[in-house]
Formats: C-alpha cells, structure tokens, sequence
C-alpha cells in the first residue's frame, strides 16, 4: 500500500539541465550582454595596463622630453599626446591604470571585507553587540572624510597603500550599514530559522544561510566604490595627498592636469575618460554578477 | 522520569512580547501570545490545533522548537525542560524536534539547491560522508515523492506543492520524533494541498511514532487528520477532545462558530451558521473574565467577570466555558 | 545689470559681498564714481591682530592700516614710512627716527570716535614695549628681544632706539613691527576683529573667508587715490586668473605658469613680478646617506636643473617666471654673486656623475639600481602640497635620478606635515622655498639651530663664523662680500641640489594706475606711489 | 434568461509576450453575469483568474496584449478603450476588491484620503463637509465600528478584517454596477470572513451590485455564489448553477478538486483524492485538453484534440468524457 | 516623539564622546608643532625660553590624559578651545562659516533632487525605453566624474567663457535678493549636486520602479484615479522613503566632504577652514571642527529620522522595531 502511495504521490519529469553551481553562474553571466561587455572591457583595462610594456616602449616616469612638452594627441610618437613634462600618455595611462585599478579594488574587498563581517554580526545576533558596533559605525561614518583621510596619511606617510588603508577605514560603514539592513531582512525568514531548527551553528548559518541572500545590494555597491575609491584617490590628489608624485596614476593625471583645462583639456579628459570607462565596466559587470549568483534568473 | 504516554508536555506556557516605549525603552505592557497554555501529547498522535489568527498557535509551536523563549512555564520533551537546555544539548535536542512553516516560498534558502540543503543537515548534523549524504537525500526525495532529478533545482523552480514537499523531506532528515507542521498546508491551493496531507500522514506509517502537532485555521483540515484536537482563542485553549467527540459535540461556543463556518457542500447535515460579531481583540487587549466575552453570542455579566478554568466534562473532553 | 546702482554708497551699510563683481562688465569705477581696487588673493586672512600675524596674506592688508617706521622700495631698500628720516650712530649701537608730524590714528571708529589724535613717538615707544613683553606673546619677539635694549622718547617725534649689539637688520625689524595706538590696548579694544591704525586705508568689514574691504582715510597726510580697497579671497589660483580675465578682479598676486598665455593675450591685462624668491631642493646633511658630500655632489650632477627649471615654468608666452640659481642669495639681495657660486656647484655630466659614484664604492646591481654595503641608493624626495611647480620639480629630478640608477621617489605631503618634517630634519631630501628677505641668507646657512631654520644638518663652522662676520659688518658693500663668500662655501658644500629663483607673477588690469612695483605686501598709499584705478 | 446582462465576455484571450515566448494566461474565455447576480470563478493558482479580471478592468501590465471579440460592460463594449477612456469606466461603472487588503491599501495615508479621493473623482466640485460626512457613512454600511475615528488612522492601525471592510468601502465608494472581488476573503480568518460574505451579500441586494467572485475557496463559493465556472489553465471548463456543479460536477477536473477537500466526501483519516502533477507550464500547454496529463480517465483523443463545448440547459462543460458518461 | 528626540539627544553624548576622544588621539599622533604655529610659521624665530613660555600657557606640556580631560570640561561649558593659528575662539570661527557650509549642502541637496527625481521616475516609468539607458547613463557618467573637475570646468565654460556668471564669491539670500544669491551659489550647487544626483537617480528608479509593482498602485488605478495622481501621490511618497535615508547619509558626506568644491569655488565654508587648519596644525580648531561637524550630522539624522517617520507612518518613533 505505502509503496503505492509513493508512486501515487512521485512528481518529477526532467526538463531543466542539470549542471553545477558555478557553471550555471557563468553562464546566467554569459547570457547578459551588457556585462559580458563590461567583463570584455575591463579584461582589455586589466590587459593592456598589466602587460603595460608590450603596448608602450616609453618609461612612464624617466621618459621625459623638455623639447615635446604638451605634444597635441596624435603626434608623431605620441598617440595620445604628451603631457606637462613631457612623458607619453598613453604610456602614463597604462602604467597609471595599474595602480588606479590596484587602489580602486583593494579599497573596495577591504571596505567591503570588515563592512560585511561587521554588518553581518550585528545584524545577526542584535542587542548590545549591534547597538555596540552601530554606534561605532555611526561615529565613522559622521567623522569627516578628509580629517580621518589626513590624519591617517599624516601617521603613516603617505603612499598608495596608506591611501588605500585611508580609503578603506573610511568607506567601510557604508557596507556595514547595507549589510545589517539586509541582515535584519533576512535574518527572520523562515529558512534561517530552519537552519537554527536544523541545529546549525552561528557562524554556519551567518556565513552559509544569511551572506548569500544579502549578496546582491552588496555587489552593486562593491563595484560601485571600486570607481568611487579611484575617485576619491583623486580627491586626495587634488588636496596634494597623493603617493608617488611621478609615478603614473589615473586620479594623479587628472588632477595634476587640472591647471591645462583650458590650454590642453586632453590632459584631464583622456584620464577622465579612463575612470568612467572602468567604473561604467565595473557597474555593468556588478550587475550581471548580482544577477548570476542570484538563482531565480535561472531560466 | 520518562513518560511513556506522552511524548511532549506543555506546562503553564505563558509568552508575552513586551511593548516598549519611552526614552528608557520601559516596557509599558505585554502581548500576551500565550498566556498559560497546558497540553500533553501523546507519542505517536497527531493534535490538531485551531484558532483564529493571532491567537498563539505559531507561538506554542515556535516555543517547542525553541525559536522564541518563553516567558514562565516548562515544555518537557521525554521529560526533560527542553526550555533549559543550551549550547550542544539544545542542537542535539533540536534534531529531534522539527517544525515545516507555513509558507513554502520563503521556508526554503533560495540560495540553495535542494541538494545543498539535504546533504548540509546530513553531513553536518548527522555526520554522513558526502556519499551516504547523497544516497540517503535520493532515499528521503522518494519518500516524499520529489524525482531525485530535481536535487540540483533551486526552490524558486518548484510548485508551492513541490517546495513543502522539499520542506518535509528537509524536516525529516533529521528523523525527529516530533513535528510541527504550523500551517503546512494553508497556502497550497486545494489539489496539492491533499497531496501533502496524504503524504504526512503516509510519513507517519512509515516513521511509525512520528508525532505530529498539526496547527491550522481551517477546520475540516485538522478534522482529517487529527486524533485529538485543541482549540485556541487570544492565548487559552477553550476546548480540548478527541476529534469525533469535538466535531460532533463541540461545548464551547466559540469551537461552535468556527465549525459553522466550515463550507457545507454536501454530503454533511448543514449546521446553523453562526456569524461572530466584532473583531478579534488584539492579544495586547485581553478582555477581562472569559476572554471570548466580546464577541461571545451567549455572554452574560458573569462572563465579564469571571475567567473559566478548563474543565473536563466528560471522556477528556476539556471545555473553558462558564456556560458549559 | 543689477543692483550695484542702487545700493547705498556709504561703507557701514554695505554688506553684501556681491558687491562690484558682476560678470563681464569692468566695475574698477563703480557706478557712484568710486574708485574701488578690487585685489584677488589666494591666502586666507588668519588674523589681522598686528603682533600675530605672520601671513603675507595678512600683510597685504595690515600694511594698508598700520604704519612701519619704514617702508621698503622696489630696489630692496628702506624708504620712509612713519618716520620720515632715521639715522645711525658710529658705533651701529644708536637708532634715531624722526617721526612725521602729520600722521592721526584712524578716526571714525569706537575707538577714536570723530577726534583727530596724533600719532607720536610715545606710541612707538608703546608699541615695541608692548611687543616686548613675552606675555603679549608676539610673533616677533625673539627678534626684538635679541636687539632692543632700551628705547627712549626724545620728543614727540622723534625716538631712539639702544640695540644690544650691532644689528645690520635693525632697519628690517622696524620695517616688521606695526605700530599700535596705546588707547587701543588701554581700552582692551579688540584689535582682530576691527583693526584701527593710523595707514592711509581704514578698516570696513571683514567678512570671513570671502572678502575684507578698506575705505580711504580722508585724515591722511596724503590724498589716497582709491575710495575703496576690497581684498576677495580665492583660494584656488586658476580660478583667481578666471576672475581677473574676467574682470571680477582688478589684481591677482601669484598666476600660475599655465594661466600666463591667457592673461598676457589679453590687452587689457598685465603682469609684473617683485623679484624673486629662493626655491631650492635641499639634502638632509644629517641623514645617514647624506653625509657623504661626495654622493650629494655625485646626484647634483645627474640632474638637469637647468633644463627641469625651463621645463617647469615654460609657458607660450616665453616670459621668464624662474630662473636657476646658484646662490642662495637672490639677486635682489644684497650679497648677491651667481657667479662665485656658479664656479662652486658641480656641471651636469650624468656620466661623470656615474663615474662618481662608482669612484665613491657605489656599484649597480642587478635591477640596474646602484647599492653599497648590501644597501640600495634608494630615498626619497619630498615636497609639500602647496605648489605645483615644486611638485614638478620634484617630479623631475626623481625620474633624472631614476634614469641613473638611483631609486628616489617623490612623494607630495601635505604642507603642515611636510614644514614640520624639513624643520625637525626628518627629511631624506626636501624642496623648500622662501627665505627671500634680509636674513635668509643668515638663516639658511648657518648651522645655529635654535635661530636658523631648515638648512637640515649642513654645519661649516668656518661658513658660521663667515656669517657672524657679515652681520655684524656695518659697511654696507663689505657686508655684501661677505655674504657673497659665504654663499659660495655654502655652494662649494653642496648642501643643496639646486637652486632657483622664481618670479611669481602678479597679474592686474591696466586700468590699475601707479602699481609700480607689483606688490601689495607695500602700502599702496605712501611716499613711494599712490596707486589708483582709472 | 429574462434579466439584464450587466458583464457579457466573448473570447477573451490576454496573452503576454516574454522573452520566452506567448504565455497565454487567458486563452478564450466567454461568460456573463447577471444584474444582481453572482458569478464566482474558481481554479487553482495560476490558471489566470486574476488576469481575467485585470483584462475586464483594463489594468493590464504592459506586456499583456487583449483581444476579445466582445467585452460588454453595461450595454457598452468596452474591449477597445484607449486609456483615458477605460480610466473612466474603472471606479464608475467597475471597480475591484483585491485580496490583499494588507498591500492593497497605501500605506502612507490616512483612510479619510484614500476613502476621500474616489468620493471627490466622481463628485466633482464636492465640499469636504459632504466628503467626510458621505465617508462616514459607507464606512458605516461596510460595518467599520466608530467611523469617524477610523478615518484618522493609517492602514497599518487597522486589523485585516477592518482593512478589508475599508477596501470594500472605497470600492463601493463610486456606486459602481459591477464589482469584482479577487480573492476578498483569503487573507482572512474563517470568522471574520464569514462576516465579509456576509457584508458582500448584503451590499450586493441593497445596491442591486454584479459580483464577479474570483476564489479558489469551494466554502466562500458556496455561500456566495449564484453560478460558478471552474477555470483550468486559461480556460473555462465548466459553468452552472452554484448548486448543480457542486453537487454533480461533469467536468473530471472539477470534480476531483471537490473531492479532494477534506471532509466533503471522504472520511476521516482516509486518503484524500488528489489531482496528480501541477499546473501545466503556460508557455507550453499541452495539444488537446489542457487537463489530459493530468486527467486519470484521460483516452487518447483527449490528448491530441481540444474538447468541444458540450451545451446543455444553462450549464456548459468542455471535455470529451462527457459525451461517455465518465464514471469512476 | 519629544520623548524620542530627547532619548536620541541621550544617545549623542557617547557618541560625542568618542569622537573626541578620537580625534584628540588622531591629533595627538599626527605629527607637526603647534609651538611653531602659535608664534608664526617659518620666517620666524623661536627662543626656547619662548617655547617654553608657550608650551605652559596653552598646557601643550601637561600629559595627554589631562589634556583630554580639560577639553572635555570646557567643552562642557561650550568653549571649545581658542585656535592657535588666529586666536580667535574654536567654537565662534566655526560658527561664523556654518551657514554658509549648511547654504551650499542644502541648496546643492535640492538641486540634485530637482535632477535626479524627474529623472529617476522618468526612468522607471519608461523603463528599459531609451528614456532609461539615457538617464543611466547619465548617472554612471556623473559618479565617474571627479567634482573638481568638473567645478573647473564648468567655471571656464560659464564664467569664463561664455560671461554668464561670476566665477567666486558668495552672495546672501536676504540681503542681495535671490537673483544674485542664485548666481553665486548655482555652479558650486551643481558641482556638489551632480555625484548626487546620479546616485539619486539610480536608487529613485529602482525605488519608483519596486512601488510601482505594488498592489496598491495598481489598488489606486482601479478607483479610476488619473495617472498623474497615482504616480506623483500614491506612488511617489512611498518611493521616496527609502531614499530619504540615502540623502540623509549623504548630507553628512556634504557638511565635511564639499572641501574641494569650497576651495574651487573660494566658498566660506567649514571645509576650507577645516583643511586650512590641518595644514596648519591648528588642532584645537580641528577637534572644534570635527565635532561640532559630528554633532549637526548627528542632528540632521535626527530631523531625518523624524522626516522619515513623518513619510511612513508605520515607523512608530517611541517604539523601536
Ligand atoms: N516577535 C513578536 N513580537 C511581538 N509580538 C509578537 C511576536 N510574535 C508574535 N507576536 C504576537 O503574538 C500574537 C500571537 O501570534 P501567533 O503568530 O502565535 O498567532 P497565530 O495563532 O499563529 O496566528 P496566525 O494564524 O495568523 O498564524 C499575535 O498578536 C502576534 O502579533
Ligand atoms: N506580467 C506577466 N508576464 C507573464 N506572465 C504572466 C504575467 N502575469 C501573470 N502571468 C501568468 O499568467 C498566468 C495566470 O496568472 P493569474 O495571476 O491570473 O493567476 P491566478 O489564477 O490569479 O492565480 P492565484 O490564485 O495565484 O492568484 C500565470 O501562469 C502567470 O505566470
Ligand atoms: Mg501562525
Ligand atoms: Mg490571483
């Protein structure tokens, strides 16, 4: 009788593929076309910045000619120009890319690394550690900026992972505050409560049951401060905070460029146009990524 | 200090949420969910329990599997104050003491595949290799009747039928001996909803002393497949008997309007309808005396002052009613 | 066109601070036939309190309503101001200024009310007591401390002053020190926030970190030529040029190398320069690398200062807004001998700097960068924010140094960081600039930390004793050798990379009239010149 | 067949278009009501009951696509409005009672402005007075104890029984000819939805309403109901009289739906009837009767031939079974 | 909801109290002398005497300890220090710059919802129409966009240029009338307003497009209402309640972060007399800067608090969810 039942009862005829989590990511990804071209542009970005050498024979930094200075884009030699002593931009563009895409990601999986543990633990387990770690999340996130950002550099000297130690300790609350959000949303759905039923650990159900249902708003916002970290790089730039005054970097182009706005705009634009063109890549992908690891876009 | 006949013992449970307010966040009252709730159920049966929304079933169901704490009384799980336990004990308690949630679209992690879920609990909980883990999670989707082809299937991709059936198997994984079903089956649409009702009852003969705490609002439900059934109002039971003595001789008027409303079809004597006036008080209100006076049809002076104590009125038929 | 016109005319109801700055339309003359000089600076006001101050931006103002003694020229030499003559005695020990007898302490305020009083010699006296007494806690003290031993009033205009020693600088103290009126400091008249002197410019309002306007004295001994002198505060330099093209500005001080080409393009503009101002990138002596005088000299030679400084300040309107230098002395100045230097500091050869430091035990390694004892030649070059131009510099010489094989960055900090550190020598190399006036040269050079400031660890006690010779030489042209023999030991040491001199440019409209030598830093009302707008 | 038509649909079909393909949740439905009368539209989840509405009310997402050969509401064929047009007819001669009076209401305003609005649409020029005094009486009518407090509050403040009596208000605020009610009851407590059918019932006599009932609840139908017409995967399986479906369903799909109800049929602790499989997927529904996959008495026409209407007296059902005499 | 405020005015004095304490350390192990400062930058010469002299009247020789203590007494008493750099008292210097600061926060505020909420609904209304790739793109280009940049820019085309408006200055709303005031204000505004918007934009769009799918739009249609009252009254409101705590974060970010803006545009605000200070190691002045910077962050998210509970009245303020 029961064995009839069972059968009476079986449901289940075959019709989606079968296939393995991470191959079924790649593949909601590949399908989006808008971040698929946004993953191809900034493998050219990572490309031709990393193998910087082969696209360029210019030094970005000893290569400076006093006799070509402010050479128009499209001069012999010079593709995109040269800049204010001299040295090549598109040279200065690769070379530069490297550090700017080296802020703009360490800045972002470090802010993003002590926001989410810290936004996840409060929001889980509330009370006094949430009050505790909100408040204090408060407190960063109504301190200046800059004030932390100099006194920061000013302690440590500045350099480019001191900016990014900087960026980071500021940037952090952002996440943590988006995390908690997300965490209390999640936190009282029935499957996280199955999983205290189930017996689970803490940790196990923070980690495994909670952070992937708050990954999505997480994304976005980590793709979006990767182009506001080289932004803010810049920022810092312009108030003279920078690193490596002749070392190449996107944020430092454009700012030191400032002054030939109306004599030589390309010095601003061409660095410009390299930040948007990374932060508009890193956006769509951002997007794709939140849809791929986001199982109900499973067609 | 094992009680062989009965599986699970509520004593007194009374679970206020406080209302805070205030610079100090005082507490300036309580909601009363359950306000002294006694119940004994047997090993093996299934207890039907009814009431109107808000009336404190979800809360005795949640405060069994332990996911809200209690705030006087004891619930004694082979006789021991699961209410007590903490750290390892309770994990190891909880494996025995499952609940299946009302809505089987947010009680499943839309993260997870089916297969990630079942073989996490076996590997983790049960201490399985990955292997036994995948060869039992084909064994318990058979037996709740779910293709094993559909193991690598995300929650979203399942009929609401399909997800409680994923629901259960996840349940019974832990092979507890006692189940909460809160609302298993109030949000599947009729067709599926008999087919989950035939299956846990098919899941009781086949895990043998399976227990079953089966919380609804619909009535002919719980007629179906209770043995003993308990009916609740703001927090109390107001009556409590087998299911045939309480379908057929209900005392309590309130237990009389809720089987009114049962729809009549055919095939069944119509019963006079009784249509209740008035909203249900909120439990942050309970009225004095007999908390069903307000919208009682029978109600008297007394009943304003007055609070009825259950009382047996013959074969274990328990009625809290000042009229009976 | 909007309400300029029918605004009030009178200095106390005026508040706004749109005042005079509409766009496109040339308001030097305003509408009630005023004539209002309009002054861009980029340095905020931070206190116009006569004794605090040390902000050039501060000056520009404070020199308009308070008097010196003297004055100083374009020639860098001292000129007449309250006093209108002043001798020495023989001995250099005894200073007398005979005070002009037409001078009144600002009327029209709270202070002074409508009562014309004279300033006497009483005040001055008063005045540098008052900055005497270390409780008053004035920025000049130690200067004056060190000199002034006593000062007498002979009568009531005219003053001696008895110095401790002989002071060649005296006249440059008494070209620092404002003179305050005693009521003032009697009737604890708060002087930063309404400042009442006795300058051919009355104070008006100060509206913070936007504007301070000055009205004409009409008690001046002198007619001064403009009704109104508003100061407009813009911080960023390119804008300030934007303001002055536009003709929101009549004068902006210190245009930046890239906003030239505009400003010079344009026929209703000008620019002039008041000489030039010391920049130098310096070696910290002390620093373990530095010590050896050989390896300093061996990196000057690798760098192309000559060309680094064309290259920096080129513009396409080929004026000469830097030039290099070799002594620290500019040429302004006197002591000035570029070529006694020039013979002491080293050619650039790159290869012969190489040699050089392969002669000294440097050898290349093998990512090309040269080390020592297992140590790389490796440091750093650091420059404060304040200044494009140094930054580029700074650029520069890093990547010339690179090219050799020495590993030198340049790192920009932050000003407040960056001063502190060259002054506590926590510096490996450093560019600083200023110490363009009288005693930089004493200051720059010679190793007496307490009074000098960043030469960063160079100590030639032979240099020191040169120097204390040339301060207390009264002659004037054999003071002048003096320093000049001092500068070229200084050179011949190599504490410094290079030097150059820069000629901030200050842009103005043709319109400003009698702006002889481009400055503000002078009053714009005095015996030298009148300044007025057309 | 003596009473006025209030709602007369003829072919209705509201397809979607979506990057999979046609999903064709409504696919040739025909039905009327009576005025005065109750029709109730039964079926499971999915099978398009709440797109039939939203096509009669013209609040079609803007992927759907409409097309009927005739939708006449009140003598008027209303198929092709533009939208002003079908905004004109929503609220004065058709309004809605959704299922959710928990989302359905705004959460961010008072009842007084949600109620307020339709009385000022429909009368223009009215003074706040007689908003507010009219106002105070529907709620009255709907049973909302102490009406001129609840106007003051926020939707959040009510319980969900006094929510639903507020949307009924609102809905009935226009002095509409025809209603239709989406689920009205299901978010409620069998108590208190007793009470709501009861309120319908009542309203309905004394306002002389059409009700088109979407449910799948057989007990609301039950009470309620005139005529019912069972719905299955985007079409209409069988119609008639409330009492004469229930009590001798022809059509398989719904008679297995009446028998797996607990306690109508089957006894205690037996097995339930149940309808094996699910819905089936509606960008593909299967050739022949939509119901065949599913149908236990399924022969092999059913599965390649639409079934024809079978007409007969004022009851139509569509199933080939039924010209056999099916009997299990 | 008084109970609330006074309740959250409880909860800022830890908060307060931390902050100064860390920006005292911050300050304490940021290198640089104040000595040098109180008598004068580099041209100038010190004694030791003098230092010394110095050092005890500003307390600059007590340990760090006592130094906290004492600022946080007189901090007490409101008197937040004197600033070494101009003498003048902490507590006035920042007040006097205030407003302007609050002036070019609130007004590039407004002018960035101006931009971004006809954008984002228009986006959301059409979405997935050329109307919403133009307004996200729009707003990818405006948050890649570095604010200084385009200040500079857009003085050289506007003032520059095409001679439409002054470049620096600022003007006052009650006295030079809003013509004038406008003119000064509008391109600092929009320099500060564009980063804004495009976030803005972004979130209304998703915000508008989430409660447009709500059964209550779709409740308020079927009453038969007119388009434009169903999105401006029964959608709008409810979208915006998510935003207003975006705005609310944001404007803190403006009161300390519009620096570079304040600078460009010779803006007599708190941020220009905050990185003046910093160069200047005038740290009674910073510290005065920070927390009085903290305290109206701390105050403005109350009032956005109140705002919020006022636009979504399920948020009860006396009781906490
Ligand atoms: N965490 C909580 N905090 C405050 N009040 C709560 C909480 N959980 C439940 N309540 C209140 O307790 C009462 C009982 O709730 P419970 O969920 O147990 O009712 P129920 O009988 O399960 O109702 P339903 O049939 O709607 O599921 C309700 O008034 C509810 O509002
Ligand atoms: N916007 C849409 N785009 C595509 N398909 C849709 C859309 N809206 C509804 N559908 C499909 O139309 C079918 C009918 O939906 P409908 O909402 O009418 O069902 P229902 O009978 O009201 O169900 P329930 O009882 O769950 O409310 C469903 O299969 C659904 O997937
Ligand atoms: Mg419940
Ligand atoms: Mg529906």
């Amino acid at each position: 009788m029961a064995e009839n039942n069972k059968n009476q009862n079986m449901i289940g005829e075959d019709s989606l593929p079968v296939t393995s989590y991470w191959k079924d990511v790649v593949r909601r990804f590949c399908k989006n076309k808008i971040a698929v071209i946004g993953l191809i542009a900034l493998c050219i970005i990572i490309i031709l910045c990393a193998g910087a050498p082969l696209f360029t024979s210019y030094d970005p930094v000893v290569d400076m000619d006093f006799m070509n200075m402010l050479a128009a884009p499209g001069s012999e030699g010079h593709p995109l120009g040269t800049d204010d002593l001299g040295r090549d931009i598109w040279c200065r563009l690769l070379y530069g890319g490297r550090s700017s895409l080296i802020t703009g990601l360490s800045v972002s999986l470090l802010a993003a690394a002590i926001g989410v543990v810290i936004g996840l633990y409060s929001g889980y387990f509330g009370g006094v550690i949430e009050s505790l770690l909100m408040r204090f999340t408060d407190i960063m996130l109504s301190f200046p900026f800059l004030i932390v950002a100099i006194a920061i550099m000013s302690v440590l000297g500045s350099s480019q992972r001191n900016i990014i130690i900087a960026l980071a300790i500021t940037s952090w609350p952002r996440f943590a505050r988006l995390t908690r959000g997300q965490v209390l949303a999640v936190k009282n759905s029935e499957y996280v409560e199955a999983a205290k039923v189930g017996g689970f650990k803490n940790t196990r159900i923070i980690f495994r049951h909670v952070l992937p249902n708050c990954i999505g708003p997480l994304i976005i916002q980590g793709t979006l401060s990767v182009g506001g970290a080289i932004l803010s790089a810049a920022s810092l730039n312009y108030l003279g905070l920078g690193a490596d005054a002749a070392s190449p970097d996107w944020g430092m182009m454009l700012s030191q460029g400032r002054n030939y706005l109306q004599t030589a705009s390309y010095l601003t634009t061409i660095p410009g146009l390299a930040i948007s063109a990374t932060v508009l890549a890193m956006n769509w992908i951002g997007d794709g990524m939140r849809d791929a690891f986001d199982p109900k876009m499973r067609k | 200090m094992k009680d062989e006949k009965n599986i699970l013992k509520i004593e007194d449970l009374k679970v206020y949420f406080p209302i805070k307010k205030g610079v100090l966040q005082k507490t300036v009252g309580h909601v009363k969910a359950v306000d002294g709730v006694t119940l004994n159920i047997r090993r093996g049966e299934t207890l039907g329990l009814v009431g109107e929304s808000g009336c404190g079933k979800t809360t005795i169901g949640r405060a069994i599997v332990r996911l809200n704490t209690p705030t006087s009384g004891r619930i004694l799980y082979d006789g021991q104050d699961i209410l007590s336990l903490k750290g390892d004990d309770l994990r190891k308690i909880r494996r025995k003491l499952q609940i299946i949630f009302q809505d089987p679209y947010s009680s499943l992690n839309p993260r997870h595949t089916v297969q990630n879920m079942i073989t996490e609990i076996l590997t983790v909980q049960m201490g399985m290799t990955p292997a036994q883990a995948e060869d039992r999670m084909e064994e318990l989707l058979d037996q709740v009747g779910l293709n094993k082809a559909y193991a690598l299937r995300y929650p979203h991709e399942f009929s609401g039928g399909q997800r409680q059936r994923v629901a259960i198997a996840k349940a019974i994984a832990l092979q507890p001996e006692f189940l909460v079903c809160d609302e298993a089956v109030s949000a599947l649409d009729v067709s599926i909803q008999s087919q989950i009702i035939n299956l846990l009852m098919d899941l009781k003969g086949e895990y043998g002393d399976m227990t079953y705490l089966f919380i609804s609002h619909a009535l002919n439900v719980v007629e179906h497949i209770s043995d003993r059934v308990a009916v609740m109002y703001l927090g109390k039971i107001m009556e409590f008997a087998d299911n045939e003595e309480l379908f057929s001789h209900a005392a309590h008027p309130y237990t009389q309007a809720l089987l009114s409303a049962i729809p009549i079809l055919s095939g069944r004597k119509a019963r006079e309808r009784i249509i209740l006036k008035g909203d249900v008080p909120g439990a942050a209100h309970i009225p004095s005396g007999c908390r069903f006076h307000t919208r009682c049809p029978y109600a008297t002076e007394e009943c304003m002052k007055k609070e009825p104590e259950l009382k047996d009125i013959g074969n274990g038929h328990l009625v809290a009613c000042l009229k009976v | 066109a909007t309400s300029e016109a029918d605004k009030p005319a009178s200095a106390g109801t005026e508040s706004g601070s749109a005042s005079g700055a509409e766009t496109g339309k040339p308001a030097s003359t305003n509408d009630n036939g005023e004539k209002v000089l309009r002054i861009g600076t980029y340095m905020p006001v931070t206190t116009l309190v006569p004794w605090k101050t040390t902000s050039d931006g501060d000056g520009y103002i404070i020199r308009q309503i308070y008097h010196t003694l003297l004055e100083m020229n374009k020639q860098s030499e001292f000129a007449p101001g309250l006093a209108k003559s002043w001798e020495c005695s023989e001995d250099g020990k005894v200073w007398t200024f005979h005070l002009r007898d037409d001078i009144y302490w600002q009327t029209g305020n709270d202070l002074f009310g409508d009562e014309k009083v004279q300033v006497t010699a009483e005040d001055v006296k008063f005045s540098f007591e008052y900055y005497l007494d270390p409780a008053h806690e004035s920025v000049r003290y130690t200067g004056l401390a060190d000199t002034i031993d006593k000062i007498e009033v002979v009568d009531d205009f005219t003053i001696k002053f008895y110095t401790k020693d002989i002071d060649v600088l005296f006249e440059y103290k008494m070209y620092q020190n404002y003179i305050i009126p005693k009521k003032g400091i009697d009737e604890n008249w708060d002087f930063a926030a309404f400042p009442v002197g006795s300058g051919a410019y009355k104070f008006v309002e100060h509206v913070v970190d936007t504007r301070v306007l000055l009205e004409k004295n009409e008690d001046f001994w002198l007619e001064p030529a403009l009704d109104k002198i508003e100061f407009k505060i813009i911080t960023d330099k390119s804008v300030s040029s934007i303001a002055l093209q536009n003709q929101e500005i009549d004068i902006t001080l210190a245009l930046l190398p890239t906003d030239i080409p505009a400003v010079v393009s344009k026929d209703f503009l000008k620019i002039d320069n008041n000489g030039g101002s010391l920049r130098w990138i310096g070696f910290n002596c002390k620093d373990e690398l530095f010590q050896d005088k050989e390896l300093r000299r061996a990196l000057t030679m690798a760098v192309d200062v000559d060309g680094a400084v064309k290259a920096v300040y080129a513009n396409d309107a080929g004026i000469d807004l830097a030039i290099r230098g070799y002594s620290v002395v500019t040429p302004e100045r006197p002591g000035y001998d570029g070529e006694l230097c020039k013979a002491e500091t080293p050619v650039y050869d790159p290869k012969a700097a190489q040699e050089k430091l392969e002669s000294i035990g440097w050898k290349k390694g093998s990512d090309g960068i040269y080390e020592k004892d297992g140590q790389k030649l490796k440091f750093t070059l650091q420059v404060g924010n304040n200044d494009s131009n140094r930054e580029k510099m700074a650029v520069i010489v890093s990547s010339q140094l690179k090219a050799i094989g020495v590993d030198c960055t340049a790192q920009t900090v932050e000003w407040g960081t960056h001063s502190s550190d060259v002054k506590d020598g926590n510096v490996q190399m450093y560019i600083m600039g200023g110490y363009s006036n009288l005693d930089g040269p004493l200051r720059l050079m010679h190793s007496n930390e307490t009074v000098l400031s960043p030469n960063c660890g160079y100590a030639d006690p032979e240099l020191d004793s040169v120097l204390d010779e040339a301060w207390r030489t009264i002659d004037y042209d054999a003071r002048c050798k003096l320093i000049a023999k001092a500068s070229a030991m200084f050179a011949s040491g190599t504490a410094h990379l290079a030097d150059w001199y820069e000629y901030s440019q200050t842009g103005y409209n043709v319109r400003v009239k009698d702006f002889d030598y481009a400055t503000v830093y002078q009053p714009l009302c005095s015996s030298q010149r009148n300044v007025t707008v057309e | 067949m003596t009473n006025e038509k209030c709602l007369e649909v003829k072919n209705l079909r509201t397809w979607f278009h979506t990057p999979e393909g046609i999903v064709k949740s409504v696919d040739g439905i025909s039905f009327s009501i009576e005025r005065g009368k109750t029709l109730a539209l039964v079926g499971e989840s999915g099978c398009g009951k709440t797109i039939t509405s939203l096509s009669l009310i013209k609040l079609l997402p803007e992927t759907a696509e409409l097309h009927a050969d005739s939708i006449i509401l009140n003598g008027r064929d209303v198929t092709n409005l533009d939208k002003n047009e079908a905004r004109k007819i929503r609220g004065a001669e058709i309004s809605m009672i959704f299922q959710e009076p928990m989302t359905s209401l705004n959460p961010v305003y008072r009842i007084e402005r949600q109620l307020g609005e339709v009385f000022r649409l429909h009368n223009p020029g009215i003074s706040s007075a007689e908003v507010k005094q009219r106002s105070i009486e529907i709620l009255k009518k709907v049973g909302v104890p102490n009406p001129e407090e609840r106007l003051k509050v926020y939707p959040h403040q009510l319980s969900g029984g006094l929510r639903q009596r507020v949307m009924i208000a609102i809905s009935l605020a226009s002095n509409p000819r025809m209603v239709i009610a989406d689920e009205p009851t299901t978010a409620l407590d069998v108590t208190i939805q007793a009470q709501i059918l009861d309120l319908l019932k009542q309203l309905q006599k004394d306002m002389n309403m059409s009700i088109l009932l979407i449910t799948h609840d057989f007990g609301v139908v039950s009470q309620i109901a005139d005529r019912v017409a069972v719905m299955y995967a985007g079409r209409i399986v069988e119609e008639g009289k409330m009492e004469d479906v229930f009590t001798d369903p022809w059509h398989p799909y719904t008679k297995l739906l009446i028998l797996s109800i607990p306690g109508i049929k089957v006894t205690r602790g037996n097995r339930l009837e149940s309808i094996q499989g699910s819905v089936p997927n509606p960008l593909k529904f299967p050739e022949g009767c939509r119901f065949a996959p599913r149908c236990p008495y399924a022969k092999d026409i059913c599965h390649k031939q639409q079934p024809p209407e079978i007409v007969s007296g004022d009851r139509r059902v569509s199933c080939f079974l039924r010209g056999d005499q099916h009997e299990g | 909801m008084w109970t609330y405020i006074i309740r959250r005015i409880f909860q800022a004095v830890p908060t307060l109290l931390v902050i100064s304490f860390m920006i005292f350390s911050l300050l304490y192990i940021t290198p640089g002398d104040p000595v040098d400062l109180i008598l004068g930058t580099e041209d100038q010469q010190v004694s030791e005497e003098q230092r010394q002299l110095i050092m005890e009247e500003w307390g600059l020789d007590k340990p760090f300890f006592v130094r906290y203590l004492n600022f946080i007494k007189d901090a007490l008493h409101g008197d937040l220090g004197t600033s070494y750099a101009t003498n003048q008292p902490v507590f006035e210097s920042v007040m006097i710059r205030m407003p302007a600061t609050f002036k070019l926060a609130a007004f590039s505020m407004v002018l960035s919802l101006l931009i971004s909420v006809p954008l984002g609904t228009l986006a959301a209304l059409k979405h997935n129409s050329i109307w919403d790739s133009i307004a996200t793109a729009l707003a990818t280009i405006g948050v890649s966009l570095p604010k200084f940049w385009f200040g500079l820019v857009l003085m050289i085309y506007l003032s520059l240029k095409w001679g439409l408006l002054p470049s620096t200055g600022s003007a006052e709303l009650t006295v030079d009338g809003p013509v004038e005031f406008l003119k000064y204000i509008i391109m600092p505004g929009s320099s500060l307003a564009l980063g804004m918007a495009a976030t803005q934009t972004r979130m209304i769009r998703s915000s508008m497009l989430d409660v447009l799918g709500q059964d209550y739009v779709r409740y308020a249609r079927s009453k038969g209402l007119k388009e434009k009252v169903v999105i401006w009254m029964h959608a709008f409101k409810n979208a915006m309640i998510p935003v207003i705590t975006v705005v609310g974060s944001e404007i803190g970010g403006l009161l300390g972060g519009a620096v570079v803006t304040e600078s460009i545009f010779s803006w007599p605000g708190v941020g220009r007399l905050a990185v003046n200070s910093i160069s200047k190691r005038d740290y009674p002045m910073i510290q005065g800067i920070t927390l009085l910077l903290c305290t109206s962050y701390l105050v403005i998210n109350l009032i956005i608090d109140i705002v919020y509970a006022w636009v979504d009245p399920r948020i009860r303020l006396d009781k906490k969810s």
